[in-house]
Order: C-alpha cells, then structure tokens, then sequence
C-alpha cells in the first residue's frame, strides 16, 4: 500500500503488505508495534520516513514498515543513514539493528554517528545473541553465555550499549523493553523530535536463542525492584516510590535510600537531570541486584547535529558568492592560447 | 637592483633541441615540487608541448640529506608532441648528494649534471652513503657539469632582505630555478607573479625568492657558461590552437565530476577516507562547495562508500575514492550497490601492491580487482583514463554510465594521473550532452526493480516521493514484484539481467578505434590507462622507422567494446603492456582467445618508451 | 506394546528399486532436518549409497504454515553409485499444504505424495495460499497419494506418555519416519538409539517418539497399502569395502584442518566471525579443544582474519572462514599475508549473491574472488573441494600448501557441501604424508625473507626466538635483507617472485587426471567444487548411452595443473559447467586459450543431471 | 643487531639498525626514547617482545626497535596483537598506533581488545590529526580545525581517546605526553606490567601538520597550572600542590579548590583511587581551561585477562580428559563396514 499524504494515520497504516517473518514469540513483534504507535502518534509522513538497517533478525525491520527502507549490509547501517541524512536532510532517519550489528561489526559506524552527531533515531535491539545466524554469543552477551561457539561459555566481558554511547560522545541515550508498550512509544517519541543522534537500547527477547534473557528484570514479580524509570526534573524513586536513589554521602557514586514519611526529597532523592552526563555514566551501568535498571532518557543534551553544521557551512560558502561557474574556474590561473 | 627580468631575447648562443628532460632533486624540504611547477608553466607559456612526473618520498619529511627523503620533478618538454615525461635525464639539478646518488642513474650518458656544491659537504656525502665526493673522485667523468655553490650565491642574493640564515636557504630552489630558466630561454614573469600572490603578505620572504630567481638568471647571463655550458633553445611546438592550462589528473577528476553531476542534474556526495595517493581529490572537491558538491570525510572507507550509496539513495550522486587497499575494503558494500542497483561513482588510484606496498608510486595493478573482484557474480562497469586531461571526460564518463544504467562504475586512475600535471586544452563545456536524471513519479503499477527495456536500469524512486514508499536491500528480489524472493529461477534471471545490463554498456559505446596506425597489420600494441604516454611515442617511433604497428588504448574495460575482438583478429601478433604482471592480457585473451602477449613492468614508474619499443621489436621479429 | 521392532523382513510384497529419492518437507519446527538424518543413517546402514540435500529456510522459525517457512531434506540412495541428491522426487513427504506448495513442482509424475491430511486445515490451506484444497480439487491427479491423518494418528499413539498436545505433535515426524522406514524396509533400530541418546533425561518425550515410530511403521505394515502403494526394496550397493560414516562437508573440513595442523605439527587457531553457511565451521572446531585446536569469534570479519594471521606471525597456524560477503572483509588482510608472506588458510563456504543475496542458498561464484579479487598483484593459491567427504583432504592440502610454501591459500566450499551428508570411508591416518614444519632458527646470515630455493618459500622465523628479531609488514621489502624497500628494480623483482612462488605449487601437484572417460575425445566436462556429483552422474548416464564424453575435475583452481592444457586440447569440445554465470571458464581459457563453453546454474541449487546431459548433448551434436 | 640474551640492556641496545624515518621535530622521536627506556627498565627479552602497529606515521614504530615487529594494516592492529597472544601468551606484545589509526578506522578492533582485556599494551599516539596522509584532520581534532579536508573548519565533534576507552570497558587507562621523559617511562612500566588490556594515550606533536596541538598544556609556562599527576592513594593536587581536586559539594562532580594551610585533607581535597570507574569517568574528560588535564594511571583495576582464561578454559577442557585421537573421533558415532 503507498499512502496518499501524511494526514492521520493509524498505526496499521505504517504495516507493509510484506508478511512478518520474525519466529511467533519474537520480541521484535512488540517493538514494531510500538513503532507504528509512535510514527502514528507522531503523524510521520510516510514518504518522508526512512527506515535503514544492517543484518540480523532486528534488521529485517524497514521491510514490515510501509514508509522508505534500506536495508543494507552487517553493521554500516549507520553510515548509510549519514549519507541519506547529508542528502537530504528534510527526511526522518531511523536505523535499526541488533547488539552483533551494531556494536560487534558495526561498533566503529555506530561510534562515529554518535560522535558526529548526526541526526538519526538509532534503536538498538539488545536480545544479548546473535539470532540470523542461531544463537552465538555477541558482545553484549554476559560472561560464561554457552552458545555453539563458546560451548564452555564466554570468557570475555560485555560491553553496555549505553556506556559505550556516552563514552562516544553521544548526546541523547534513552532504554527501553519490547513489551513496555506504554514506554518505549514514549521513549521513541523523544529520540525521534531530538535533532541529532538519538541512541535507544531496546531489550528484547529472543525467544529461540536466548529466552528470558531480561526476566530477573521485566518479570511481573520483579519489575518495581529492578525498573528505574528515570524522568527529567522528577526524583529518581522505584519501587513504587518507595525506594530511591541519592548521591553517596561524600563520594562520586550513587546508593539506594528508602523514601520514609518525609518523602523523596527528606532522603535525599536526587531528581532526574537528563543534560547531566556525568549523572547518566552513572544511571546506565546501574545493574541488578544492587540496584534496579534505569529506563527512559537517561542523557539529553543537544548541540547542532552533524548535517546541520555541514549544510550551514556550505550555506555560508554559498553566501560569500564564489560563483558555481565551472567554466570560470577552469580558466582562473595561469592559461594561454595556442594558435 | 637586477635589470634581467627584461623580457626579450638574451644575446647567448642557443643549441636548439627539438625536447629536452629536466629534471629537479633535491630534499623534500628542498621545495622541488614547486619549483617543477613553476618551470612547468614557464614552459607551458614557452608554447612546448610537455609532460610531467613528480616523485615523492614515502616519508612526509624525511631527515634532510637522506637518500629515501629525495624529492623529484621530472619535465619533458619540445617542440614536438610529447607523450611521456622522458626516459632519461637530459639536465638534472641536484640540491645535495643524495639527489645526485638517487638520480645520477636516469641521466643520459653526457647529459648535464647542475650540482649545488655548497651541500655537497662531508656530512651529506656521508647521509648519502658516498665513500668518496663524486666531486671529485672522477666518477662523474661521463657527464657535463655545472658546479655552483647554490647555497652561498643565494644568501649573497638575499642577503639585504635580512632573512635568517635558515629562511634564506629556502630560497635555494628559486635561485635554481632562475638558472634553470635561463638555460632555456625561459620567461621568469609567472613564477615572479605566483611568488606576489603567494608571499603577499611577507613582503621580506617574497623579495628574497624574487632576488633568488634573479640571481639565478643573472648568473647563467654573466657566468662563463659558454663552450660545453651552452645553453638551449626549444621552439614551440605545433599543438591544437586552443586556450590551455596546466591540469593534474586530480583537478580534472574533480572538475570532471562536478561537470558529471550538472549535466544530470544532480547533486554529488563526494564520500571519502583519506589514503595515497586518492586524497588529493577529497582536498580539491571539499573547495568546491559554491558548486552542488558535499563532501564527507569518513571514519574509514566502508563508512564512506556506505554514505555515498546513502546519498545515492537519497537521490543525489554518491562517489567515493580510495587506492587499493581501501577499495578492497569497500568490496562488500560495493555487492549492496551491484544488487540494490544505484549509481555509484567508485574511483581507484593506484598505487604499487601488494598490501601497503609502494604507497607513493604508482601503479595499475587493480585491474583484477575492478573487473573481478567481488564475491558472487557481480559485474560492474569499469573505464580508465589515460592521461591527466582525460580524467575530466572519464569522470563524465562514469557519471553517464552510473546515472543511465543504475550501477556502480569503477573508474582507475593511478598516482602517475593523479599527480602529474600536462597543458589540457580547456574544452567546451556546452558540447557535451546532457544526460538528465528522471526520478521516477507515478504510482501506477511501480515496484522498484522496473525496468528500462533499453538499458535494462531500473527505476530510480527517491526517498521523500509521495506514495513511492518501499524497500531495497541485499537479498535478492523478485523481478517482477522488488519484494525480497529466495526463488531459484527468478535467481537466475535476475543474475542474467544484471549481467545483460552491465554488458549492454557497450551498446552506448563507440566501436573500438585506432590511436595511431592501421586498423589491421602486424602488431597491435594495446594499452588501457597511463600507459598511453610511453605507447604512443614507442608505437610512433616504430612507425617512423618503417615498422607496421598500431596503437590500440582502452578506456572502457569491463564491459569491451564490442568490435574489439574482430579488431585485434586483423593483427597477426597482440602485445599488452602493463605496469602489472600482466592483468588486462588475461581479460583479453579469455574475451577473444587471441593470443595476446604480455609485456610487464612493476616498478613504481611509467614504461620507458624504449622498453616498449624493444618488446615490440621482438614480436614483430618473431623473437617471443 | 510394540512388536514389530523386532528386526527381519517384513511378509509383505516388495518392488525392488535400482535407486529412489525421497524427500521430508515440512514447517522449520516440524523436525524435518533430523527425520532426514536419522532415514539417511538407516539407508546407510542398509548399504546404500546415498546423498543428501538439505533445504533450509532463510528465516530461524518463520510462522508456521507459511511457504517461506518450508524447511526440507532430500535423500537419493540406491543400489548403484549414487552422485547426486536426485534431479527429481519419487516420494514427498509432506507435513503441511506448504510443503506440498512448495515441493510438489519437483515431484515425478507418478510419484508417491504421503500428505498429513491433519494439517491440511482451511487457515494452514490459506497460509500457503491454496485458493481450493488440493486433496479434492483433482490438481493431484498426476500422482499416487497416500493420504494420512499423522497429527491424529501421532496424538492417539503417544496418548498413553501423558504428553500434552503441543508436544504430542512434535512427535509426528517420527510418525513419518516409521512410515517411510516400513515403505523402504529400513530397520529402525539406529534411531531408537538416537532417540535413547538424545531423550535419556526426558522419559516421557522419549516414549513417545519411539511409540509414535514404531506407530508408523505399524501403519505401513496394517494398513491396506497394497496396490499401488506397493513398499519397496533397494538392495545394498557394490562400495569399496572399508569402514564408513556418515559425514557433513563441516565436519570432515573440521577433521581435516586439525589433522593438517598435527602432519605440520602446529596448534591451530581458528578465528572467525560467524556467517550462514560457514559458522558451522566454527562451532564444530569449538568443541575440538582436546586438540592443539584454539577458536577465537571475533568482533566482525576483518578482525578474524587479522587474528588469524597473528597466530600465524607467532608461530600457530592461522585458519579464517566465511561466506562471500565477509571474505570480501578479509580482502586487505590477505595482501597483508600475501605480502608478509605468511601461512594461512582461508575457508569459504559459497552461498548465492551479490551482496546478502541467498545467504541459505548453494553457489559457486566466488572464484574470480579467490583467484582475482585483490588489489595489486597479489597471486595466492586456490582450491575447491568436491564433495562433503573430499573435504577432510582438501583441508589437509590447503594446510599443507600453507606451511610449505608460506602463503595464505582460499579453500572453496559451498552452502550445499557445508550441509550435505554423504558416506564417507574412514582414511587411513597413518598413510598420510607429514609436512613437518621447521622454524628458522640459525643466526647466521639471517633476515626475513631468506627463501628456499625450491620452493621460494621464505623463512618462518617465530617471535620468542632468541637472536632472531625482526620487522616484517605491508610495505615492499628488499629481497636482500627484508628491510623496508621503495626500489624500483626490487618491487619488479619480488612481484615475480611471488607470482613464481604460487605457479611453483604445481610442481608439487600430480597430473591432472580424468574422472571418467578417455584422455582425448570428442567432449571434456570440466567441472569443480561441488558440480561434481551431477558431472559425474551425466558422463557416466552418457557413456552407457554410448557418447564420446570425459569427465575432468579440478581440485586446484590456481595454480592449474600443469598438464591441463595439454589435456584439454585433446578434445574437440569442452564444456564447464558451473553454478554461477561462468567464472572457472573465464579462467581456462585465458590460459588455455581453447574455446570452452559454460553452461551456467544460479538458482541456489545443484544442476540437475539432465541440465549437463542436455548441455553436452548439444556441444557433441553441435548445436552449440 | 640481534641480541644474545636477556641480560640488563641499555635503552640503546632496543634501537634497531633501521634509520628513523620522522620528520625532525616530531614527538614520535621522544615516545621512542621512552619506551626503549622502559624496556630496559624493565629488562625486557627482545626475543619474547613483539611491536605490533597498523598504519600511519606512529605507526613505523616496530621498525625502530630492535625486538619482533609486525607493521600491519590500517586500524586493526588490536585485532593482529590479540591472535599474536592467543598463540603464545608469553609474549610481551605493543600495540601502537595514532589517533586515525586507532580511533577513526580501528575504532571497533580497538574497543573489543579493550573489552575483552586482552593483555596487551596500547599505545594511542594522539596528535589530533593524520600525519601520514598529510595533515587531515581526525576525530580527535578540535571542532573548527582547518584541514586539507575540512578548508572552512571541522563541523564535528571530538571523541576523547580515554573516555572511548572506559566506555568500551578497559581496566587500564592512563595518559601522558611525548615530552615527559620522566613520567612516560613510569606510566609505559605500570601498562607493562598491567595483566590486561592497558590504554595510553600520549599527546604527540606533530610539528609539520598540527604543530603546539598541546602547547596550552604543556608548554613550561602553563604546565603547572594545566596538568594534574594522578597517583594512586595521593591527592589530586596540581599547580605545585597549591590547588586541588574535591567533590563539589552535593554534586557527582569535580571541583578545583585552593588548597590552603591546612593542607590538602583541610580542603576536601580528594585522594586518587585508581580502582574507582566513577572517578575516571570525571577525570579523564577534565579540561582547560576550568581544569587540568589529568596525567599518570587514571584507572587500573584488574580482571582475568581474555587470553588467560582462553587458555585456562581449554586446560580445564583437557583436564577432563577427551581424549586428542582423531581416529577414535572418527569412529565415533555411527559407522559400518562394508565388504
Ligand atoms: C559481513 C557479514 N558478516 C556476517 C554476517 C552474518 N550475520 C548476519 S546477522 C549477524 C548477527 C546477528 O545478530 P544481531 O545483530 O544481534 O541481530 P539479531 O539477529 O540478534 O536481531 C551475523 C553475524 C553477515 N550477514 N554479513
Ligand atoms: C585501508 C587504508 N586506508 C587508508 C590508509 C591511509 N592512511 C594511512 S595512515 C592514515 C592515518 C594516519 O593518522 P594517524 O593514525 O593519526 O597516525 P599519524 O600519522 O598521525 O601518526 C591513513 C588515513 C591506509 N594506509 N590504509
Ligand atoms: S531468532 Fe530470536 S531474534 Fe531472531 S526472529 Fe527468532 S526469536 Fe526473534
Ligand atoms: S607528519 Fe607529523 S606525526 Fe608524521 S612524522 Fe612528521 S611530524 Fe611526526
Ligand atoms: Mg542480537
Ligand atoms: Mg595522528
């Protein structure tokens, strides 16, 4: 179906007629739901929104989406998406792809689009394995991960998406989770309106390869202890409010406070500042069981986006008018005739 | 204080010669490039026909007075056509020992030795690995000799402009310079204006190279130059009428390009990663952007082809440049572009291989690479240019092919092309035809992999179209439908079809023609890229001594043009040289099963015109 | 409760077949893989030969039901040397309408269907996209059929495990199993044991696979399946007398490449990053680790290929492995080995292009990447191994080539011969010839690229060798003393050297003999890698029919054997058949300069017999 | 010259016999100085130390001394190094390279050695540009460095090479500059010695491309005021002990405090901890002008290397006791005779 304008649209307006071919359980189902939501909610115009991914099952995004896809090959997708951006910077630019895409091959792409800055919405779906290709152990896997290549389990250490976002200079890293249907709409709708690169960790669950990687943190039972949901101006608090998260008396670290009669503020509750880098290196590697795992905008905090400063810059060559005569410039400096 | 910068002949007996080869050495910090430049448009203005070929040291600054840090610029120039920049040295200039160690091996056999003996100490002689001064230990007996303390004339030339010692030495090349142009009758006023607009505003530095350049002339005027010292004369030469200038094969790449680009209405993403000798193009385009050209400096160079398809998708024109060992990285990405079927301009200078290799010489050993080097059946189109001026209409070229078929095009150059400059007749940009991009529009019945019963391209429906919305990618597609298909037939036929597409290039082309000689005979030498210089002169001497031989140059590799097997079946013998061991040969022989003959040199420089010619000789006397 | 597993003919009327093809389809959950494996085991077991053919879907799991999920196994096996999976099929198994959907065009008319009717619902008929339900529309006519509820029939045999039904069902392939087991008069008895192995902790799953087994096969014995639905017999073939296994293209590469390194007597270093089809590789090596075998998954493709090479710069073998697209990663990698000179081996797993192409998918076409595809003259040596079993020795020369003459070396496979199983005669380890390999240790007079003088290899001296230290890298080294070297003469000089060092490798190769057929005729068929099996299976079809057809197959892609062209030009035809658009033949006749013909496939799959008998029947006829 | 044996060497007995190909004046001339002291230092094996680099001017680093070198491809000489390891974890394997190297093309080899922890000793010459290709810029360049590439000025952002490092999960990172000849040597020793995955970054000039790049900080004038000698255990003082570090009061942040009378305890000033990845994150990104730049071993905390428990994992395999026979794999499984 090719839509006619970009008047509302429902969120089955943005499904293309292309069947889904994730395995039934999947939790990229979840996430492509919530992407519609959000490009619905949002009145996206389907002609001016550009999906881009690299390989794996996350990749296989752009083709369920009737709006531009790309899908290119394993781990670039972010230097693809520049290109398009650079292009045309009137277009929406998403790029999709998973934790092997994105930070096991693609880690230089993924770290070089987050330091320049360029304006895209990059979801990375975290399922901690790779899938397309059944079920190795990825960089995000965590230690001892038994997989067909590391039959004894993995001896090298995960990377965090998140820590690694910061550490490249990004400006903006959000998370989420497939089945927070509720949130992760929220969370993409921020990433989509910041001008610049936008990073959001999404957890999902690979039902075949690695089931239930994310249950001690999304389960029913346990989601009030171990969910974080940090919102910019609003106390740190989990647990139903009744726990929280203050600065380390006399030290550079975060600890856990119960928030008594006096409320958040009496113990000391630190509020949410998104534009505090410093605060979100802290908040993205909080990890159970000491702590519960943040969620939401962690770090927000613009400056001009890459293609912004290159189209202004090329505006300002523009304005002192050398002529774009070439026929002019081929005849400046030295010439002469013969004949 | 001079009054020789008069113009107007000077009274001093001139031999004429119909060319002669210069040749400048010296320290990188020696300035030698820019002194080769300079006497490159005095000669250019003189009304020679000439050729060029600077030689960098690997090392950005290596330590002075070492062999491996000597810089050299080498110009052929006469009052005949010129091809090359000359087998041997008829005049070299040498700025210190390690310039005459390097280089005293190309100068002709009683070819003219100009040596600043003021450099010539014990410290460089030792730097330079010489045991003994060659000053004067006799090993420079076969050779005429001009020695002069450079270094001391020049701080006595400079010496009221009160520049230190070391910033006076700097002008060492102008002085050099100044000789140099009078020995051949050359007028100093374009270096005198290049040296105001350079050094406008350091007025001391720029009245030392102005009084250097001159005091280098008066020297040759007043010095007892005569006898064996004669000095030269070189007429104009008989070329095209025409308005000239100078052109590296780099600006005419990236003029060529942004030509390219307006004549299909495009905007052109130039994406690059720095590399020898391709960067050269990224500095010259990033300086056009009063023109409708970007440039993406990438982190590495699959980022960077990857932002130039982005751009291509996007509906501009993606191109993006490396030399060998990048290119190789951009393989894979160059497959999405092959399957996803978007215009792509891909430029390749070479460079000596394999792996790092010779990064500063050239070389045109990526021929296997551009024609085969991809994993799966992935054809491509390939040209080459021959030459520096045509690298401008090989860009517009690639740029028609790319944009008409809906393909990556691979065009080789080479870092002989990239930096050697040559007189380019500035061509009329208004006869050139057009060749207008139409994205595609309608809604009826569209899929993106409709096709051009034509030229077989497929439709090109940019991002931001309304109601065009869908998907590409690397999986293979369904050809009538664009959507992802594992099907086996529609497998192949897609492969056949971009085959079909790929080779149907050559149906725009013009059939093969003759550069010079007969259309059949004995010997075609065939040639593709830099070697157009040394064939043409060794194919015209041959032909000038009686010899039936024809020059044969391609600049359209993959797909051949389609006359070309019938053109070298009119020849009873087919050489093939090569600055590789021997790459197009096997294309050739396995296109047309002729038994073409490989001649192969792989040294970091251009043929000499004599090794061709011998290789022919032997074909043409059955010797191999 | 079962009786019938007790072993012994069955009293029942039997047509005696020379060879039968058979193939399980059903949904990727259906366990179609592992029906077809455990029926391979029990033909084997019954003395055929055999071969196999495995179809997976692109997708892990796709939605049940659906055509793209159709995941198949196709075993051909009878009395008479078997060399291919079978052009066509004389029972189908299918669990689900989209396995008749997507099967069904393979089938010989006449051929048996045995259909789950179970499955055959209105939404699974709707999924697959049946506008009407084939069992009644009459669109089988063509075929016998044997219509089976199997999900009922399964769920009442297993009823007493106490099973619930989602997992009851997932019995039904054993169901289907027993089936065709009785149909063939297979002895269940190697799965039983299977299934005992695999379900020791799961008592209750394990009844109830055997129960829905031997249900099956009881089925086939009670039921009224006289008539047409005659069972057959196929006698044991006539095999070299030896011990057999069944063996995967994987594993025998795995075997191989530890024994290589134990005949060199190096620990080997496998560093790979995974890709479909070649992480098999990968994940079989991993669980070797009581051998001198190391595995290393890397950050992507470049990095493997570069750790691979370290290990091999400090004394292990280096072994790399991927598909097209992440070779194309490893490209400037092996210049770098290339250049460096250093032993490695480089797997590549063939599957359908460009770009992401059909990464489930079989192909050939990555030849003119392994011997072209890099920049810069960079010649290193290529094979390609035939079949599942060959690979164990091709394995053990890429090795062998590697170490002797210290170079990397590209080994092809492909997607069906990674997957494939055929019976495999055990070697004998013992006969093998070791390559021991010395490192260099002597001081004297040592620097890098001292070489052999037969082999041209260089020396290998290790890091931790004491008095040894030195500096090797991508950069030109001078012949003399491995320093880095920008000579002109010298580059010439070790290009040719290297090119030397890769042809040298056919002095250590036996002639090229000739499969099938006379070394001289009318026709050659000249095939590599895994054509092999059809080749084979047409010449011989067209030597029994009385044809002048020889039957010749490559090993070593480059260097050619030396006597190939001689070969070759004792036939008045030759014809290759590839599964690409035609890159080996590029190749022959470049060298040959003898007109051979291609005959192309590219549709993911192997050539059907009649394609090449088809194809050579028009060359001996002329028509082509 | 190939050395005989290990015993106490002099920093000249490193020196290879290949003349050093720099431009005169570059800071790669010191850094080699250095790092031959540190080899003798530390009585280094020649024959068991392998130099391992990928490309660019810091890059011709292995050829200048006498011990094993592999002068490798463009970026990926982490990967080289770590198989180098893997094979014979005896070696004491170098890894060097400069900031285009290691950060621009190498990005991703360079945080999965980190990551994994390879043990392996990293030097990242940062001169904040491309030397070898002629003086583009790099993505440590500042924003608005002029280039051959970038003629009206860089648009992008840089990436910090330490902060890249923590993000990607090194346990060692540690920075300091060509010309300290005192201090290089230390900090070289302490990654020597590191059992892991060590990153230094050393600010390089590069007189001909981006000469004084560092001079605001380690010109004589400002040197005090500008850089900050961390050690562990001691105070974070810097412009001779006369300023400090502490934690603002309240904050997860550093400030600079005067340190009067009392001492450095008085004013809060805050002791080094080299264990605490908090504290690196804000020292690391520290600047001029409002802060130093920290120098020494900002971070060093120690966990089993990659290559170590490679190599313990498959001793424990073989301690199992499968048995390496080849025939016997062969055979087992199913088999039968025929004949
Ligand atoms: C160059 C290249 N190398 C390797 C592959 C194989 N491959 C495809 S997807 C993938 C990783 C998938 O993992 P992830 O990115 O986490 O995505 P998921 O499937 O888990 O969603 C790999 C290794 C490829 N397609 N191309
Ligand atoms: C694949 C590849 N791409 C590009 C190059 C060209 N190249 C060589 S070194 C270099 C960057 C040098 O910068 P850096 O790493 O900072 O080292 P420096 O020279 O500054 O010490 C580049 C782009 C190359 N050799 N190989
Ligand atoms: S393999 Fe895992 S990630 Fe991939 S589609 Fe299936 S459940 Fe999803
Ligand atoms: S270019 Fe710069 S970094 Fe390279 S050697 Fe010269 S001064 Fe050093
Ligand atoms: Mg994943
Ligand atoms: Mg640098």
């Amino acid at each position: 179906m090719n839509l006619e304008s970009p008047q509302r649209l429902q969120p089955k307006d943005y499904a293309s007629d292309q069947e889904v071919r994730w395995c039934p359980g999947c939790g990229d189902y979840a996430i492509l739901k919530a992407v519609q939501k959000t490009l619905a909610d949002g009145g996206a115009d389907p002609a001016n929104t550009v999906f881009v991914s690299g390989i794996g099952c996350a990749a296989r995004f752009p083709y369920y989406l009737e709006t531009y896809g790309f899908h290119t090959i394993h781990g670039r997708a972010p230097a693809f998406a520049t290109g398009i951006k650079l292009a045309n910077p009137a277009l929406d630019v998403w790029v999709v792809g998973g934790d092997g895409d994105m930070l096991s091959i693609g880690g230089n792409q993924l770290m070089h689009a987050l330091r320049r800055n360029v304006d895209l919405n990059i979801l990375l779906f975290n399922n901690e394995i790779y899938g397309l290709t059944k079920g190795q152990y990825s960089p995000t896997s965590r230690l001892g991960t038994r997989s067909p290549s590391t039959p004894q389990g993995s001896v090298d250490r995960p990377v965090s998406a998140l820590a690694f976002g910061l550490g490249s200079g990004a400006r903006f890293v959000a998370r989420s989770f497939d089945t927070a249907q509720k949130h992760l709409p929220e969370v993409l709708k921020r990433a989509r309106t910041f001008k610049g690169a936008a990073l959001v960790e999404i957890l999902q669950n690979c039902i075949v390869y690695n089931d239930n990687a994310f249950a001690h943190i999304t389960e029913r039972d346990v989601a009030l202890e171990r969910q974080l949901f940090v919102e910019h101006g609003k106390p740190l608090l989990f647990a139903g409010g009744r726990k929280g998260l203050r600065v380390k008396p006399g030290a550079l670290k975060l600890e856990v406070v119960e928030v008594g009669e006096g409320g958040p503020a009496a113990a000391g509750v630190l509020n949410h500042d998104e534009t505090d880098a410093d605060l979100a290196h802290l908040l993205v590697k909080l990890e159970p069981p000491a702590f519960p795992v943040a969620f939401g905008v962690i770090y927000c905090d613009p400056v001009e986006s890459y293609e912004a400063a290159v189209h202004r810059q090329t505006a300002e060559v523009r304005a002192k008018g050398r002529a774009a005569d070439l026929a002019q410039l081929m005849r400046s400096g030295p010439t002469w005739t013969v004949g | 204080n001079e009054t020789a910068t008069a113009p107007g002949p000077v009274p001093v007996l001139r031999r004429e010669l119909e060319s002669a080869v210069v040749r400048f050495a010296g320290d990188s910090g020696d300035g030698m490039q820019l002194t080769g430049g300079q006497f490159t448009l005095e000669t250019a203005l003189a009304g020679n026909d000439l050729a060029t070929f600077p030689d960098f040291p690997a090392e950005i600054r290596a330590p002075a007075g070492t062999t491996f840090g000597v810089s050299a610029f080498q110009i052929n120039f006469g009052q005949r056509r010129i091809k090359t920049a000359g087998d041997a040295v008829d005049v070299l200039v040498a700025m210190n020992p390690a310039a005459l160690k390097v280089d005293l091996k190309d100068v002709k056999p009683g070819g003219l030795l100009i040596l600043d003996t003021g450099a010539f100490t014990d410290k460089n002689l030792a730097k330079a690995g010489f045991a003994t001064n060659p000053l004067t230990d006799g090993s420079l007996d076969g050779y005429r000799r001009l020695d002069v303390d450079m270094s001391a004339l020049t701080l006595e030339a400079v010496k009221h402009t009160g520049l230190g010692r070391k910033d006076a030495l700097r002008c060492k090349n102008m002085w050099a310079l100044g000789l140099v142009a009078w020995l051949f009758d050359r007028d100093r006023k374009p270096t005198q204006s290049y040296l105001e607009r350079k050094f406008a505003k350091e007025p001391a530095i720029l009245a030392a190279n102005l009084a250097a350049l001159n005091a280098g002339h008066a020297y040759g005027e007043t010095a007892e130059l005569g006898g064996e010292h004669l000095a030269f004369s070189v007429p104009p030469a008989r070329i095209e009428p025409g308005l000239y200038r100078n052109i590296t094969g780099t600006e005419a790449l990236a003029w060529g390009l942004v030509f390219g680009g307006q004549l299909a209405g495009l905007p052109l993403w130039f994406c690059g990663y720095p590399i020898t000798p391709a960067s050269a193009l990224l500095h010259t385009l990033a300086n056009l952007k009063q023109f409708e050209v970007g440039t993406f400096q990438a982190e590495d160079e699959i980022a960077a082809i990857s932002a130039a398809i982005g751009a291509s998708y996007a509906g501009s024109l993606g191109v993006t440049s490396s030399s060998g060992p990048g290119i190789a990285l951009k393989t894979e990405a160059i497959g999405l572009a092959i399957a996803a079927e978007l215009p792509l301009v891909i430029v390749n200078s070479q460079r000596g291989g394999p792996s790092t290799g010779l990064p500063t010489k050239t070389e045109q050993s990526d021929l296997y690479q551009a024609v085969f080097g991809r994993n799966a059946d992935a054809p491509l189109p390939v040209i080459a240019s021959r030459s520096p001026g045509d690298c401008f209409d090989c860009a517009v070229e690639a740029v028609r092919i790319a944009v008409t078929y809906m393909t990556p095009v691979i065009l080789l150059t080479d870092g002989y092309l990239a930096n050697a400059a040559e007189p380019w007749k500035l061509p009329e940009l208004s006869r050139y035809q057009a060749f207008p991009v139409r994205f595609h529009e309608a809604r009826e019945g569209f899929h993106p992999f409709l096709r051009n019963a034509e030229t077989l391209a497929r439709v090109w429906a940019k991002p931001g179209t309304p109601g065009l919305t869908h998907r590409i990618g690397g999986l293979e597609r369904d050809d009538k439908t664009g959507n992802i298909s594992y099907d086996a037939e529609n497998h192949h036929r897609m492969t056949k079809t971009r085959a079909a597409k790929v080779l149907g290039v050559a149906d725009s082309l013009p059939p093969q023609g003759v550069e010079d000689g007969a259309g059949t005979g004995r010997l075609a030498v065939v040639g593709w890229g830099s070697t157009f210089g040394p064939i043409s002169r060794a194919v015209s001497n041959l032909r000038a001594q009686g010899h039936d031989v024809s020059h044969i140059h391609l600049r359209h590799i993959w797909p051949l043009p389609k006359n070309l097997k019938a053109l070298l079946a009119g020849f009873e013998r087919v050489l093939v040289p090569e600055m590789n061991n021997g790459q197009l040969v096997t294309l050739l022989r396995a296109e047309t099963l002729i038994d073409c003959r490989s001649l192969t040199k792989i040294a970091g420089r251009p043929f000499k015109i004599v090794e061709i010619e011998e290789a022919a000789l032997a074909l043409l006397e059955n010797r191999r």
